[in-house]
Formats: structure tokens, C-alpha cells, sequence
């Protein structure tokens, strides 16, 4: 069984998906890639929680700017046609359905598109949740980007989640380094599989009834 | 005349009582007032109930606050960061009450608050574990958990330039929480870099007007910027190179 | 029986009673007066519904602004300090209890401090409420500026009001032309009797019970 | 390349169909979008829902377009005006339907629908004529009512700038409820003075973003302006002296 593709290949896979003229909010971590692969010449306005839209790529080190951050506190630029808001405007534009497209990691989503990306549950854990909740209810689709297995070996994708979630019903499009799933009405359809990873291996990895919709 | 500046950053926490409710605005390190909470530190009231969006980063500000053990309790949505040690240390000593507070929930929650919102009606955290004791309702098909407004006796707030007034600039993303905090405490205090004449701000760009503002102080001109242009030359910590 | 005082006079006395510093709407008609009257040199920022804090006087007739009206919607001009905002904003600060003072105009004003301001009620009257409401409820303290009398010479001092009421016991103060009535628990005291009306003169006019609180 | 700007007011209005619920910018006569108003007129739908603070003043713009019996209903706080006649004499004659709704509460209700608000208590109209029907409740010792977002199908809107990514600048009081309106309609339509380059708006006085708007046409400088700088000489009306 053939391992999957690169975190990279997946963002730029994950970046053709995404229109021109499209509102996007990256989240923290391997999300924020997608930025680095969006094709030349393709405008996309990206959204911070911390209020802007129209964030840049990080700036050289001499030119950090401790006054512009990204949601992951990481430095950043502000591209022309940049807007600062405040906060509750920030959360206003996720919570109102404004944002096209936000791609989010996970711990585990379920076949009915439950999310959960913010806390194993374990009893030592200091839970943290930021704007994680909101974007998983606000963003017209939400994108979860992921391995499709844990370091364990356990899929990530599941029949219901075991891990708190952080939204009901809200994931639209899983993608993983083995394979793209969306969530239907009945349950995960493949609809495209990444490297020599077979339909028969995403079915045995994931344990799950899955649905090949594979334009194959 | 209306003069709300205050010459020092003693002066402006003047009168923060031990187990007062303080607002400290920032996002990260971005906006957040380091002076004024090293000011608070000095100043010394304790059994504070905090309200930030983080818990402290590294062992200054908010998380230098929380060191000299002034704080009971924090309400926050993201207190773990890579670099939030001084927090994590006394959550697992139990040592410190934590409220966990989805990040738009807080936001919108603040804003309430200085709205004269009685409560709303969020669509936030539905099905989720931070929904359970939360009245839950439907409108137009969908639930929504009713959320209460968060005050505050204080906000801390840092700010980019004022004017007498206490009109307030900000300055990028160090806006965040400053705009919506300031106008959910009794008292408002901010520090700018520093106080320019009456008139000198756009008045189309004026993101808190002073009706919302008690105490302006000056702190001096943050290190990446000269004469307001950016020059670079610190990291994110604001250090330089 | 004397007649009261002139509506300038009024304003006037009103614009004594309003300190330096505060934050201060003045309501449609006969309120806006007391911004002429304000004492020289004592700063006090007025607050416009339609998004502005920091008004000034009117305009010389060739320098008129369409973009920069009050609430009556006539023309005002922009005092160094101003700031703009919109309209959810404007009615936080009022709602949300940040002015100092309002003044608005009155039809009736009951005992218990209900006011009613903006419907007689009658059967062809076109219902018209604007942002009185918010005011009644919002500011810190709520001045009534209004003749005593109708011009039927009816009292606008009522014992419970019988138009629609604006806002309920929201008004600390009524300002008349013959005299300032203060709402207490006990009902109206009045502070202080212009010209040459006697206590007994208001007694008689208004019908009511009234405690005679002047330093005299 | 993104570009949101239109070349002519008729197809900025295009696609706005009958019955549609339509948010108007504007108190009284400033930031009223009267190019806009005009070619909906133009435009011809009809059974519309008008959602305003007023009804129409004089002759012009939204007085206009009840004068041609295009709407069937107004949302507004203030109808009636010294210059309001036109709705006035619909109204007596039965031919429109009005909700009059307290200026605080229709901005907020404007506001919630663009933030994703389910519902809101206000402290405003309690005990007044304007609370029947609507659900009380007591927080903290204090009563409000109950009141549910307004949402509309399309916003028009006049702002002073734009740039092609749909980013909005006003001007003075003519801001009012265009910012709240423009996050609470499915399509927004903004009418400005004039379209500059990307990056030419302050990011700091940008108070409508682009993901609010949909459509933006230019309808040159306004009468008491001359390349962006007040020069007066004109009435209240906006007509030269």
C-alpha cells in the first residue's frame, strides 16, 4: 500500500479548488500552505480572524511588522486593497456566511460532517478553541485538510467523532494525502485518489462504506 | 477644555481594585498593552478576573501579570500557544480559573456588552461540548445558543495616536479587541504612541470615538516605526535585530 | 398669572446645567437650542444620531454641506475632534448607555418619569418614532425641554400618561417656561420657579401633587 | 482579476426582480444613492419592500420610486418629514404598508443579519406601544424585548470611494446606514463618486470591505466637491445656489 502525497502537493491541489474572487480564511498550521500555491495571476482575498482581509505572503525578516499578524501570530504583509477591521467585525464576516471557503485541520471528521479539531478530550489537556467553532459554521464551505491517518495509523475520517466537536454538520470536502472525500447525504464519496492509494486501500484504511466517485 | 491625557502610566491604572474585571485588548502580542499591564503589575491589585483573547505570550505583558499571581481567573478563546508556559504552568497547578470562550462569542459577546444588549442569539458552538447549560433555540430553522453580554470595570487598551478627546487610531491588526473592549468597560484606559492635536486625526478613521475613552497616556514611538513611517528592523517580539 | 420664560431663555438655563466634558444629544426642534447657549469656553461634545460625535455650529449658507447634517437634517458643521461612525455604532453609544445627556421634547411627561413624545395617537395621524426611543431609554440622564402647558392649556405634566409613551420612567428632569420639575420617587419636586410664577401658580396649573424642593 | 465595478447604473440595478426586499442607504437626503434609486426606477420592479430610515424626501430618489407605485411596503423609523408628501398621501390613501421600527432597533436588526445574529434583546420601546407582540425578558434586573434580524435580497448604497475589489469609503454623516446594510443584503450595489486604483483607500478608513459588495459604479463628483476638496455653493438639496 503506497504511502500518499506531500503536504505541498496536497495545498496546491487544495489551491486549484479555490475561485478567482474567492473570501478565504486559512487556519492555523498546515492550512496556511494553500497560500503558497494559489495559481499566478488568480486573486484570492484571504481573511485573518484578527481582522484584515487581503493578507500578503510573511515579509522578509527585516521587514517583520510585530503589528501584522496572521491567526497563527505569525508575521505577514498587506497586499494592496487591504482592509483592517476590529474584532467583532472580523467574526461578524464568518458568523454571517461571508467568507466563501475556510480550510480547517482536523482530529476527526464523521461521515455526516461533524467536525472535531480542537481538543482529544484527555483529562490533562488545556483546551483552546479560538475562532475554530465559527469558521466551521460561518464559511459557505468548509474545507477540512488532513492526513488521512493519525500517526497511530487510526483514520481521521470516521462514522461519528469520539473528540469533541467543534461544529455539527458542517464539513463539505475532506482532503487528505491519499485521496479527496465529500461529504454526502450518504456518507463519504471519493471523488479523486492521489498516487498509487486504490479505492480498496481507502476502504480498508478508513473502515468506512464509502462511495467511489472517482471520475475514472 | 477637555484634556483626557494622563502624564504616566502610574497614573492611568490608578484605581484598579483588587478582583476588578479587566478587559486587556491585543491578539498575541499584537495590541497588546504591554506598559499599561506593567504599570497594573506595579500598581499591585490583585484577584483580577482577565478578559483576553490569549493567556499570555513568553514572560511579559499578560503573561508577567499572570507570573506575580494577580489574576483568579481568565475568559479567553485560546489560551495554549507555543509560548504560553506561564499560563499552562498555573492552570495545571490549579492555580487559575479558565473561562473558554469561543473567539467570536467573546467578540460578540463584548460587544453586547457595551451596546446595551440584553443577550443574543449565537450560532457558535452548536453541538459542541461549550454548548451544554446554554438555552438553545431556533429561528428560521436553525439553532442558536443565547449568549450574555461580558462587562468589564476596566479595559486596557493599546491604541496607535489620540487626540485630547481620547479619539483613538489603531494601527494594522493591533486593532483586534481594542475598539469592541473599549466601549464594554466602566473605565477605559489607552496608550498610544503618542497625543497629536485636536483635529489631526481623519475623522473617517477615528475606530473609537473618546466617548468610549477615560485615560489616554503616551508611551513613545513603537520601535519599528519612525516618525510613523515603518522602518523595520525588530523581530515579532518587537525586538531589534 | 405670569407667562414663563422664552424658549431661548430656557435653553439656556438648560445649557448651565450641562457640564464640561459631557456627552450630549439634542433632540429634534426646541432642544436644539441649548447648543447656542452653551457657556463660552466650556467644551461639551454633541452627539448626532446619523453618526457623528463632535458637532458644531451651522454653516455659513454658501459653505452648506449635503454630507453633514443633524438629526433634524439640517446643516452643521465638523468641530476639530470629530469622528464619524455608522448607525448600528451611533446607537450603541446610545443604547449601550455611554451619553451623559439627552434632551428631547415632550408632549407628556408622568409622575413616575414615563414619557411620551411621539404619538398623539389620533386615528389619521402618520406614526413617525425615529430614534426617541433609544435616546429614552439610553442616555445617563434624560432632560425634558417643553412649554408647561399645551396650547390648549392642558398640563404636559401628567399623574400617568395618556398618548403612547415614548420610553417608561426614563426622565429625570423637565425643563418648562415656568419652572424645572425633577422626577423623584415620590413624583414631581419642583428645583427652581422662573419670573414671577408661584408655587401655588403650578400647583393649580398642572393639577398635581408637587413638593416645593426650591432654595429660596 | 477581481473587478466589482460596473460601467453604468443600469446594470448595476440589473437582476433586481419584483417583490424583492431592497435596503436603501441614507438619512434624509445624505448618502441617499438617488443614481441608484433612478435606474431601479428605470429598471421597473415592482412590489418591492423598501427597508430605509425614512419614506422619501420631496420629490427625489426614494420619494420617486414610491411616487411610481413601485413599493408595496416600507421598513423605516421615520416616515414622516416636512418633505415627506409623497409617502404621506400613499399612506392615507391605504396604498402602502408601513413597519415602523425605533432607529436603534432597525439598525441593530440591520446589523445582526449581516453578523449571523439569530436575535437580539433591546432595551428599546419596553412598556411603549411598539413592545405588544414581541417576547419580553429580564436580565439582570432589566427588561428587554425580543428582536429578530432584517435581511434583504439587495442593498443599494452610496458610499464616496471604491476600488475595484468592492472596498468602500464614506463621508461624514453620509456613512449612516450604508456599512450595516451592505453586510445584510445577498447582493450589495454601492454607488460612488469615483473608482481608484488598488491600495489608494487608507486600510484603515476602508469601513465597508469588499466582501460586502457585489457591484460598484462610479456616478462622478458629487456638486460641492471639486477633486475630493469641499467647495460649497450649494443647498441641502445638493442644487447650486
Amino acid at each position: 500500500m503506497s504511502t500518499g502525497i506531500s503536504r505541498e502537493q496536497l495545498a496546491a491541489r487544495i489551491a486549484q479548488d479555490i475561485p478567482e474572487g474567492s473570501y478565504v480564511n486559512l487556519g492555523i498550521g498546515a492550512p496556511t500552505l494553500v497560500a503558497d500555491f494559489l495559481p499566478q495571476g488568480r486573486e484570492v482575498i484571504l481573511h485573518t480572524e484578527n481582522g484584515m482581509l487581503g493578507m500578503g505572503p510573511s515579509p522578509e525578516p527585516d521587514r517583520v511588522d510585530p503589528d501584522l499578524i496572521n491567526a497563527g501570530k505569525q508575521a505577514v504583509t498587506a497586499l494592496p486593497g487591504t482592509a483592517y477591521f476590529h474584532h467583532a467585525d472580523s467574526f461578524a464576516m464568518m458568523r454571517g456566511g461571508h467568507l466563501d471557503v475556510c480550510v480547517l485541520g482536523a482530529f476527526q471528521v464523521a461521515e455526516n460532517g461533524d467536525l472535531a479539531n480542537w481538543s482529544t478530550g484527555g483529562p490533562g489537556a488545556i483546551p483552546a478553541i479560538g475562532g475554530a467553532m465559527d469558521l466551521a459554521i460561518g464559511a459557505k464551505s468548509v474545507y477540512v485538510m488532513t492526513d488521512l491517518l493519525t500517526k497511530n495509523g487510526e483514520s481521521k475520517l470516521v462514522t461519528s467523532c469520539t473528540y469533541p466537536l467543534t461544529g455539527a454538520r458542517c464539513v463539505a470536502r475532506v482532503y487528505t494525502d491519499r485521496a479527496i472525500f465529500d461529504v454526502t447525504p450518504d456518507g463519504f464519496a471519493v471523488t479523486e485518489i492521489f498516487g498509487e492509494t486504490t479505492f480498496a486501500d481507502l476502504l480498508e484504511l478508513t473502515g468506512l462504506q464509502l462511495k467511489d466517485a472517482t471520475q475514472r | 477644555m477637555i484634556d483626557k491625557t494622563v502624564s504616566s502610566v502610574a497614573d492611568a491604572v490608578a484605581g484598579i481594585h483588587d478582583g476588578a474585571t479587566v478587559m486587556i485588548g491585543g491578539f498575541g502580542r499584537a495590541g497588546q498593552p504591554v506598559e499599561l499591564i506593567n504599570a497594573l503589575i506595579e500598581q499591585g491589585a490583585s484577584g483580577l478576573t482577565i478578559v483576553n483573547n490569549n493567556a499570555g505570550n513568553g514572560d511579559v505583558g499578560l503573561a508577567a501579570l499572570l507570573a506575580k499571581g494577580h489574576v483568579k481567573k481568565i475568559i479567553c478563546s485560546f489560551p495554549r500557544q507555543s509560548d504560553s508556559w506561564v499560563f499552562d504552568g498555573l492552570y495545571r497547578e490549579g492555580k487559575i480559573e479558565l473561562e473558554l470562550v469561543p473567539q467570536g462569542n467573546l467578540a460578540e459577546r463584548i460587544r453586547a456588552a457595551g451596546a446595551g444588549i440584553g443577550g443574543f442569539y449565537s450560532p457558535t458552538a452548536v453541538g459542541t461540548p461549550l454548548a451544554e447549560g446554554k438555552e438553545s433555540r431556533v429561528f428560521d430553522g436553525r439553532e442558536y445558543l443565547l449568549e450574555l453580554p461580558i462587562k468589564a470595570d476596566f479595559a486596557l487598551v493599546s491604541g496607535y495616536r489620540a487626540d485630547r478627546w481620547g479619539n483613538i487610531a489603531y494601527r494594522e491588526t493591533a486593532r483586534n479587541f481594542g475598539p469592541i473592549m473599549a466601549t464594554a468597560a466602566e473605565t477605559t484606559i489607552v496608550q498610544v504612541d503618542e497625543i497629536v492635536e485636536l483635529g489631526a486625526l481623519d475623522p473617517e478613521a477615528i475606530v473609537t470615538p473618546g466617548i468610549f475613552v477615560n485615560r489616554v497616556v503616551a508611551v513613545g514611538e513603537r520601535r519599528w516605526l519612525r516618525n510613523g513611517e515603518f522602518v523595520g528592523g525588530v523581530n515579532l517580539e518587537g525586538e531589534a535585530l
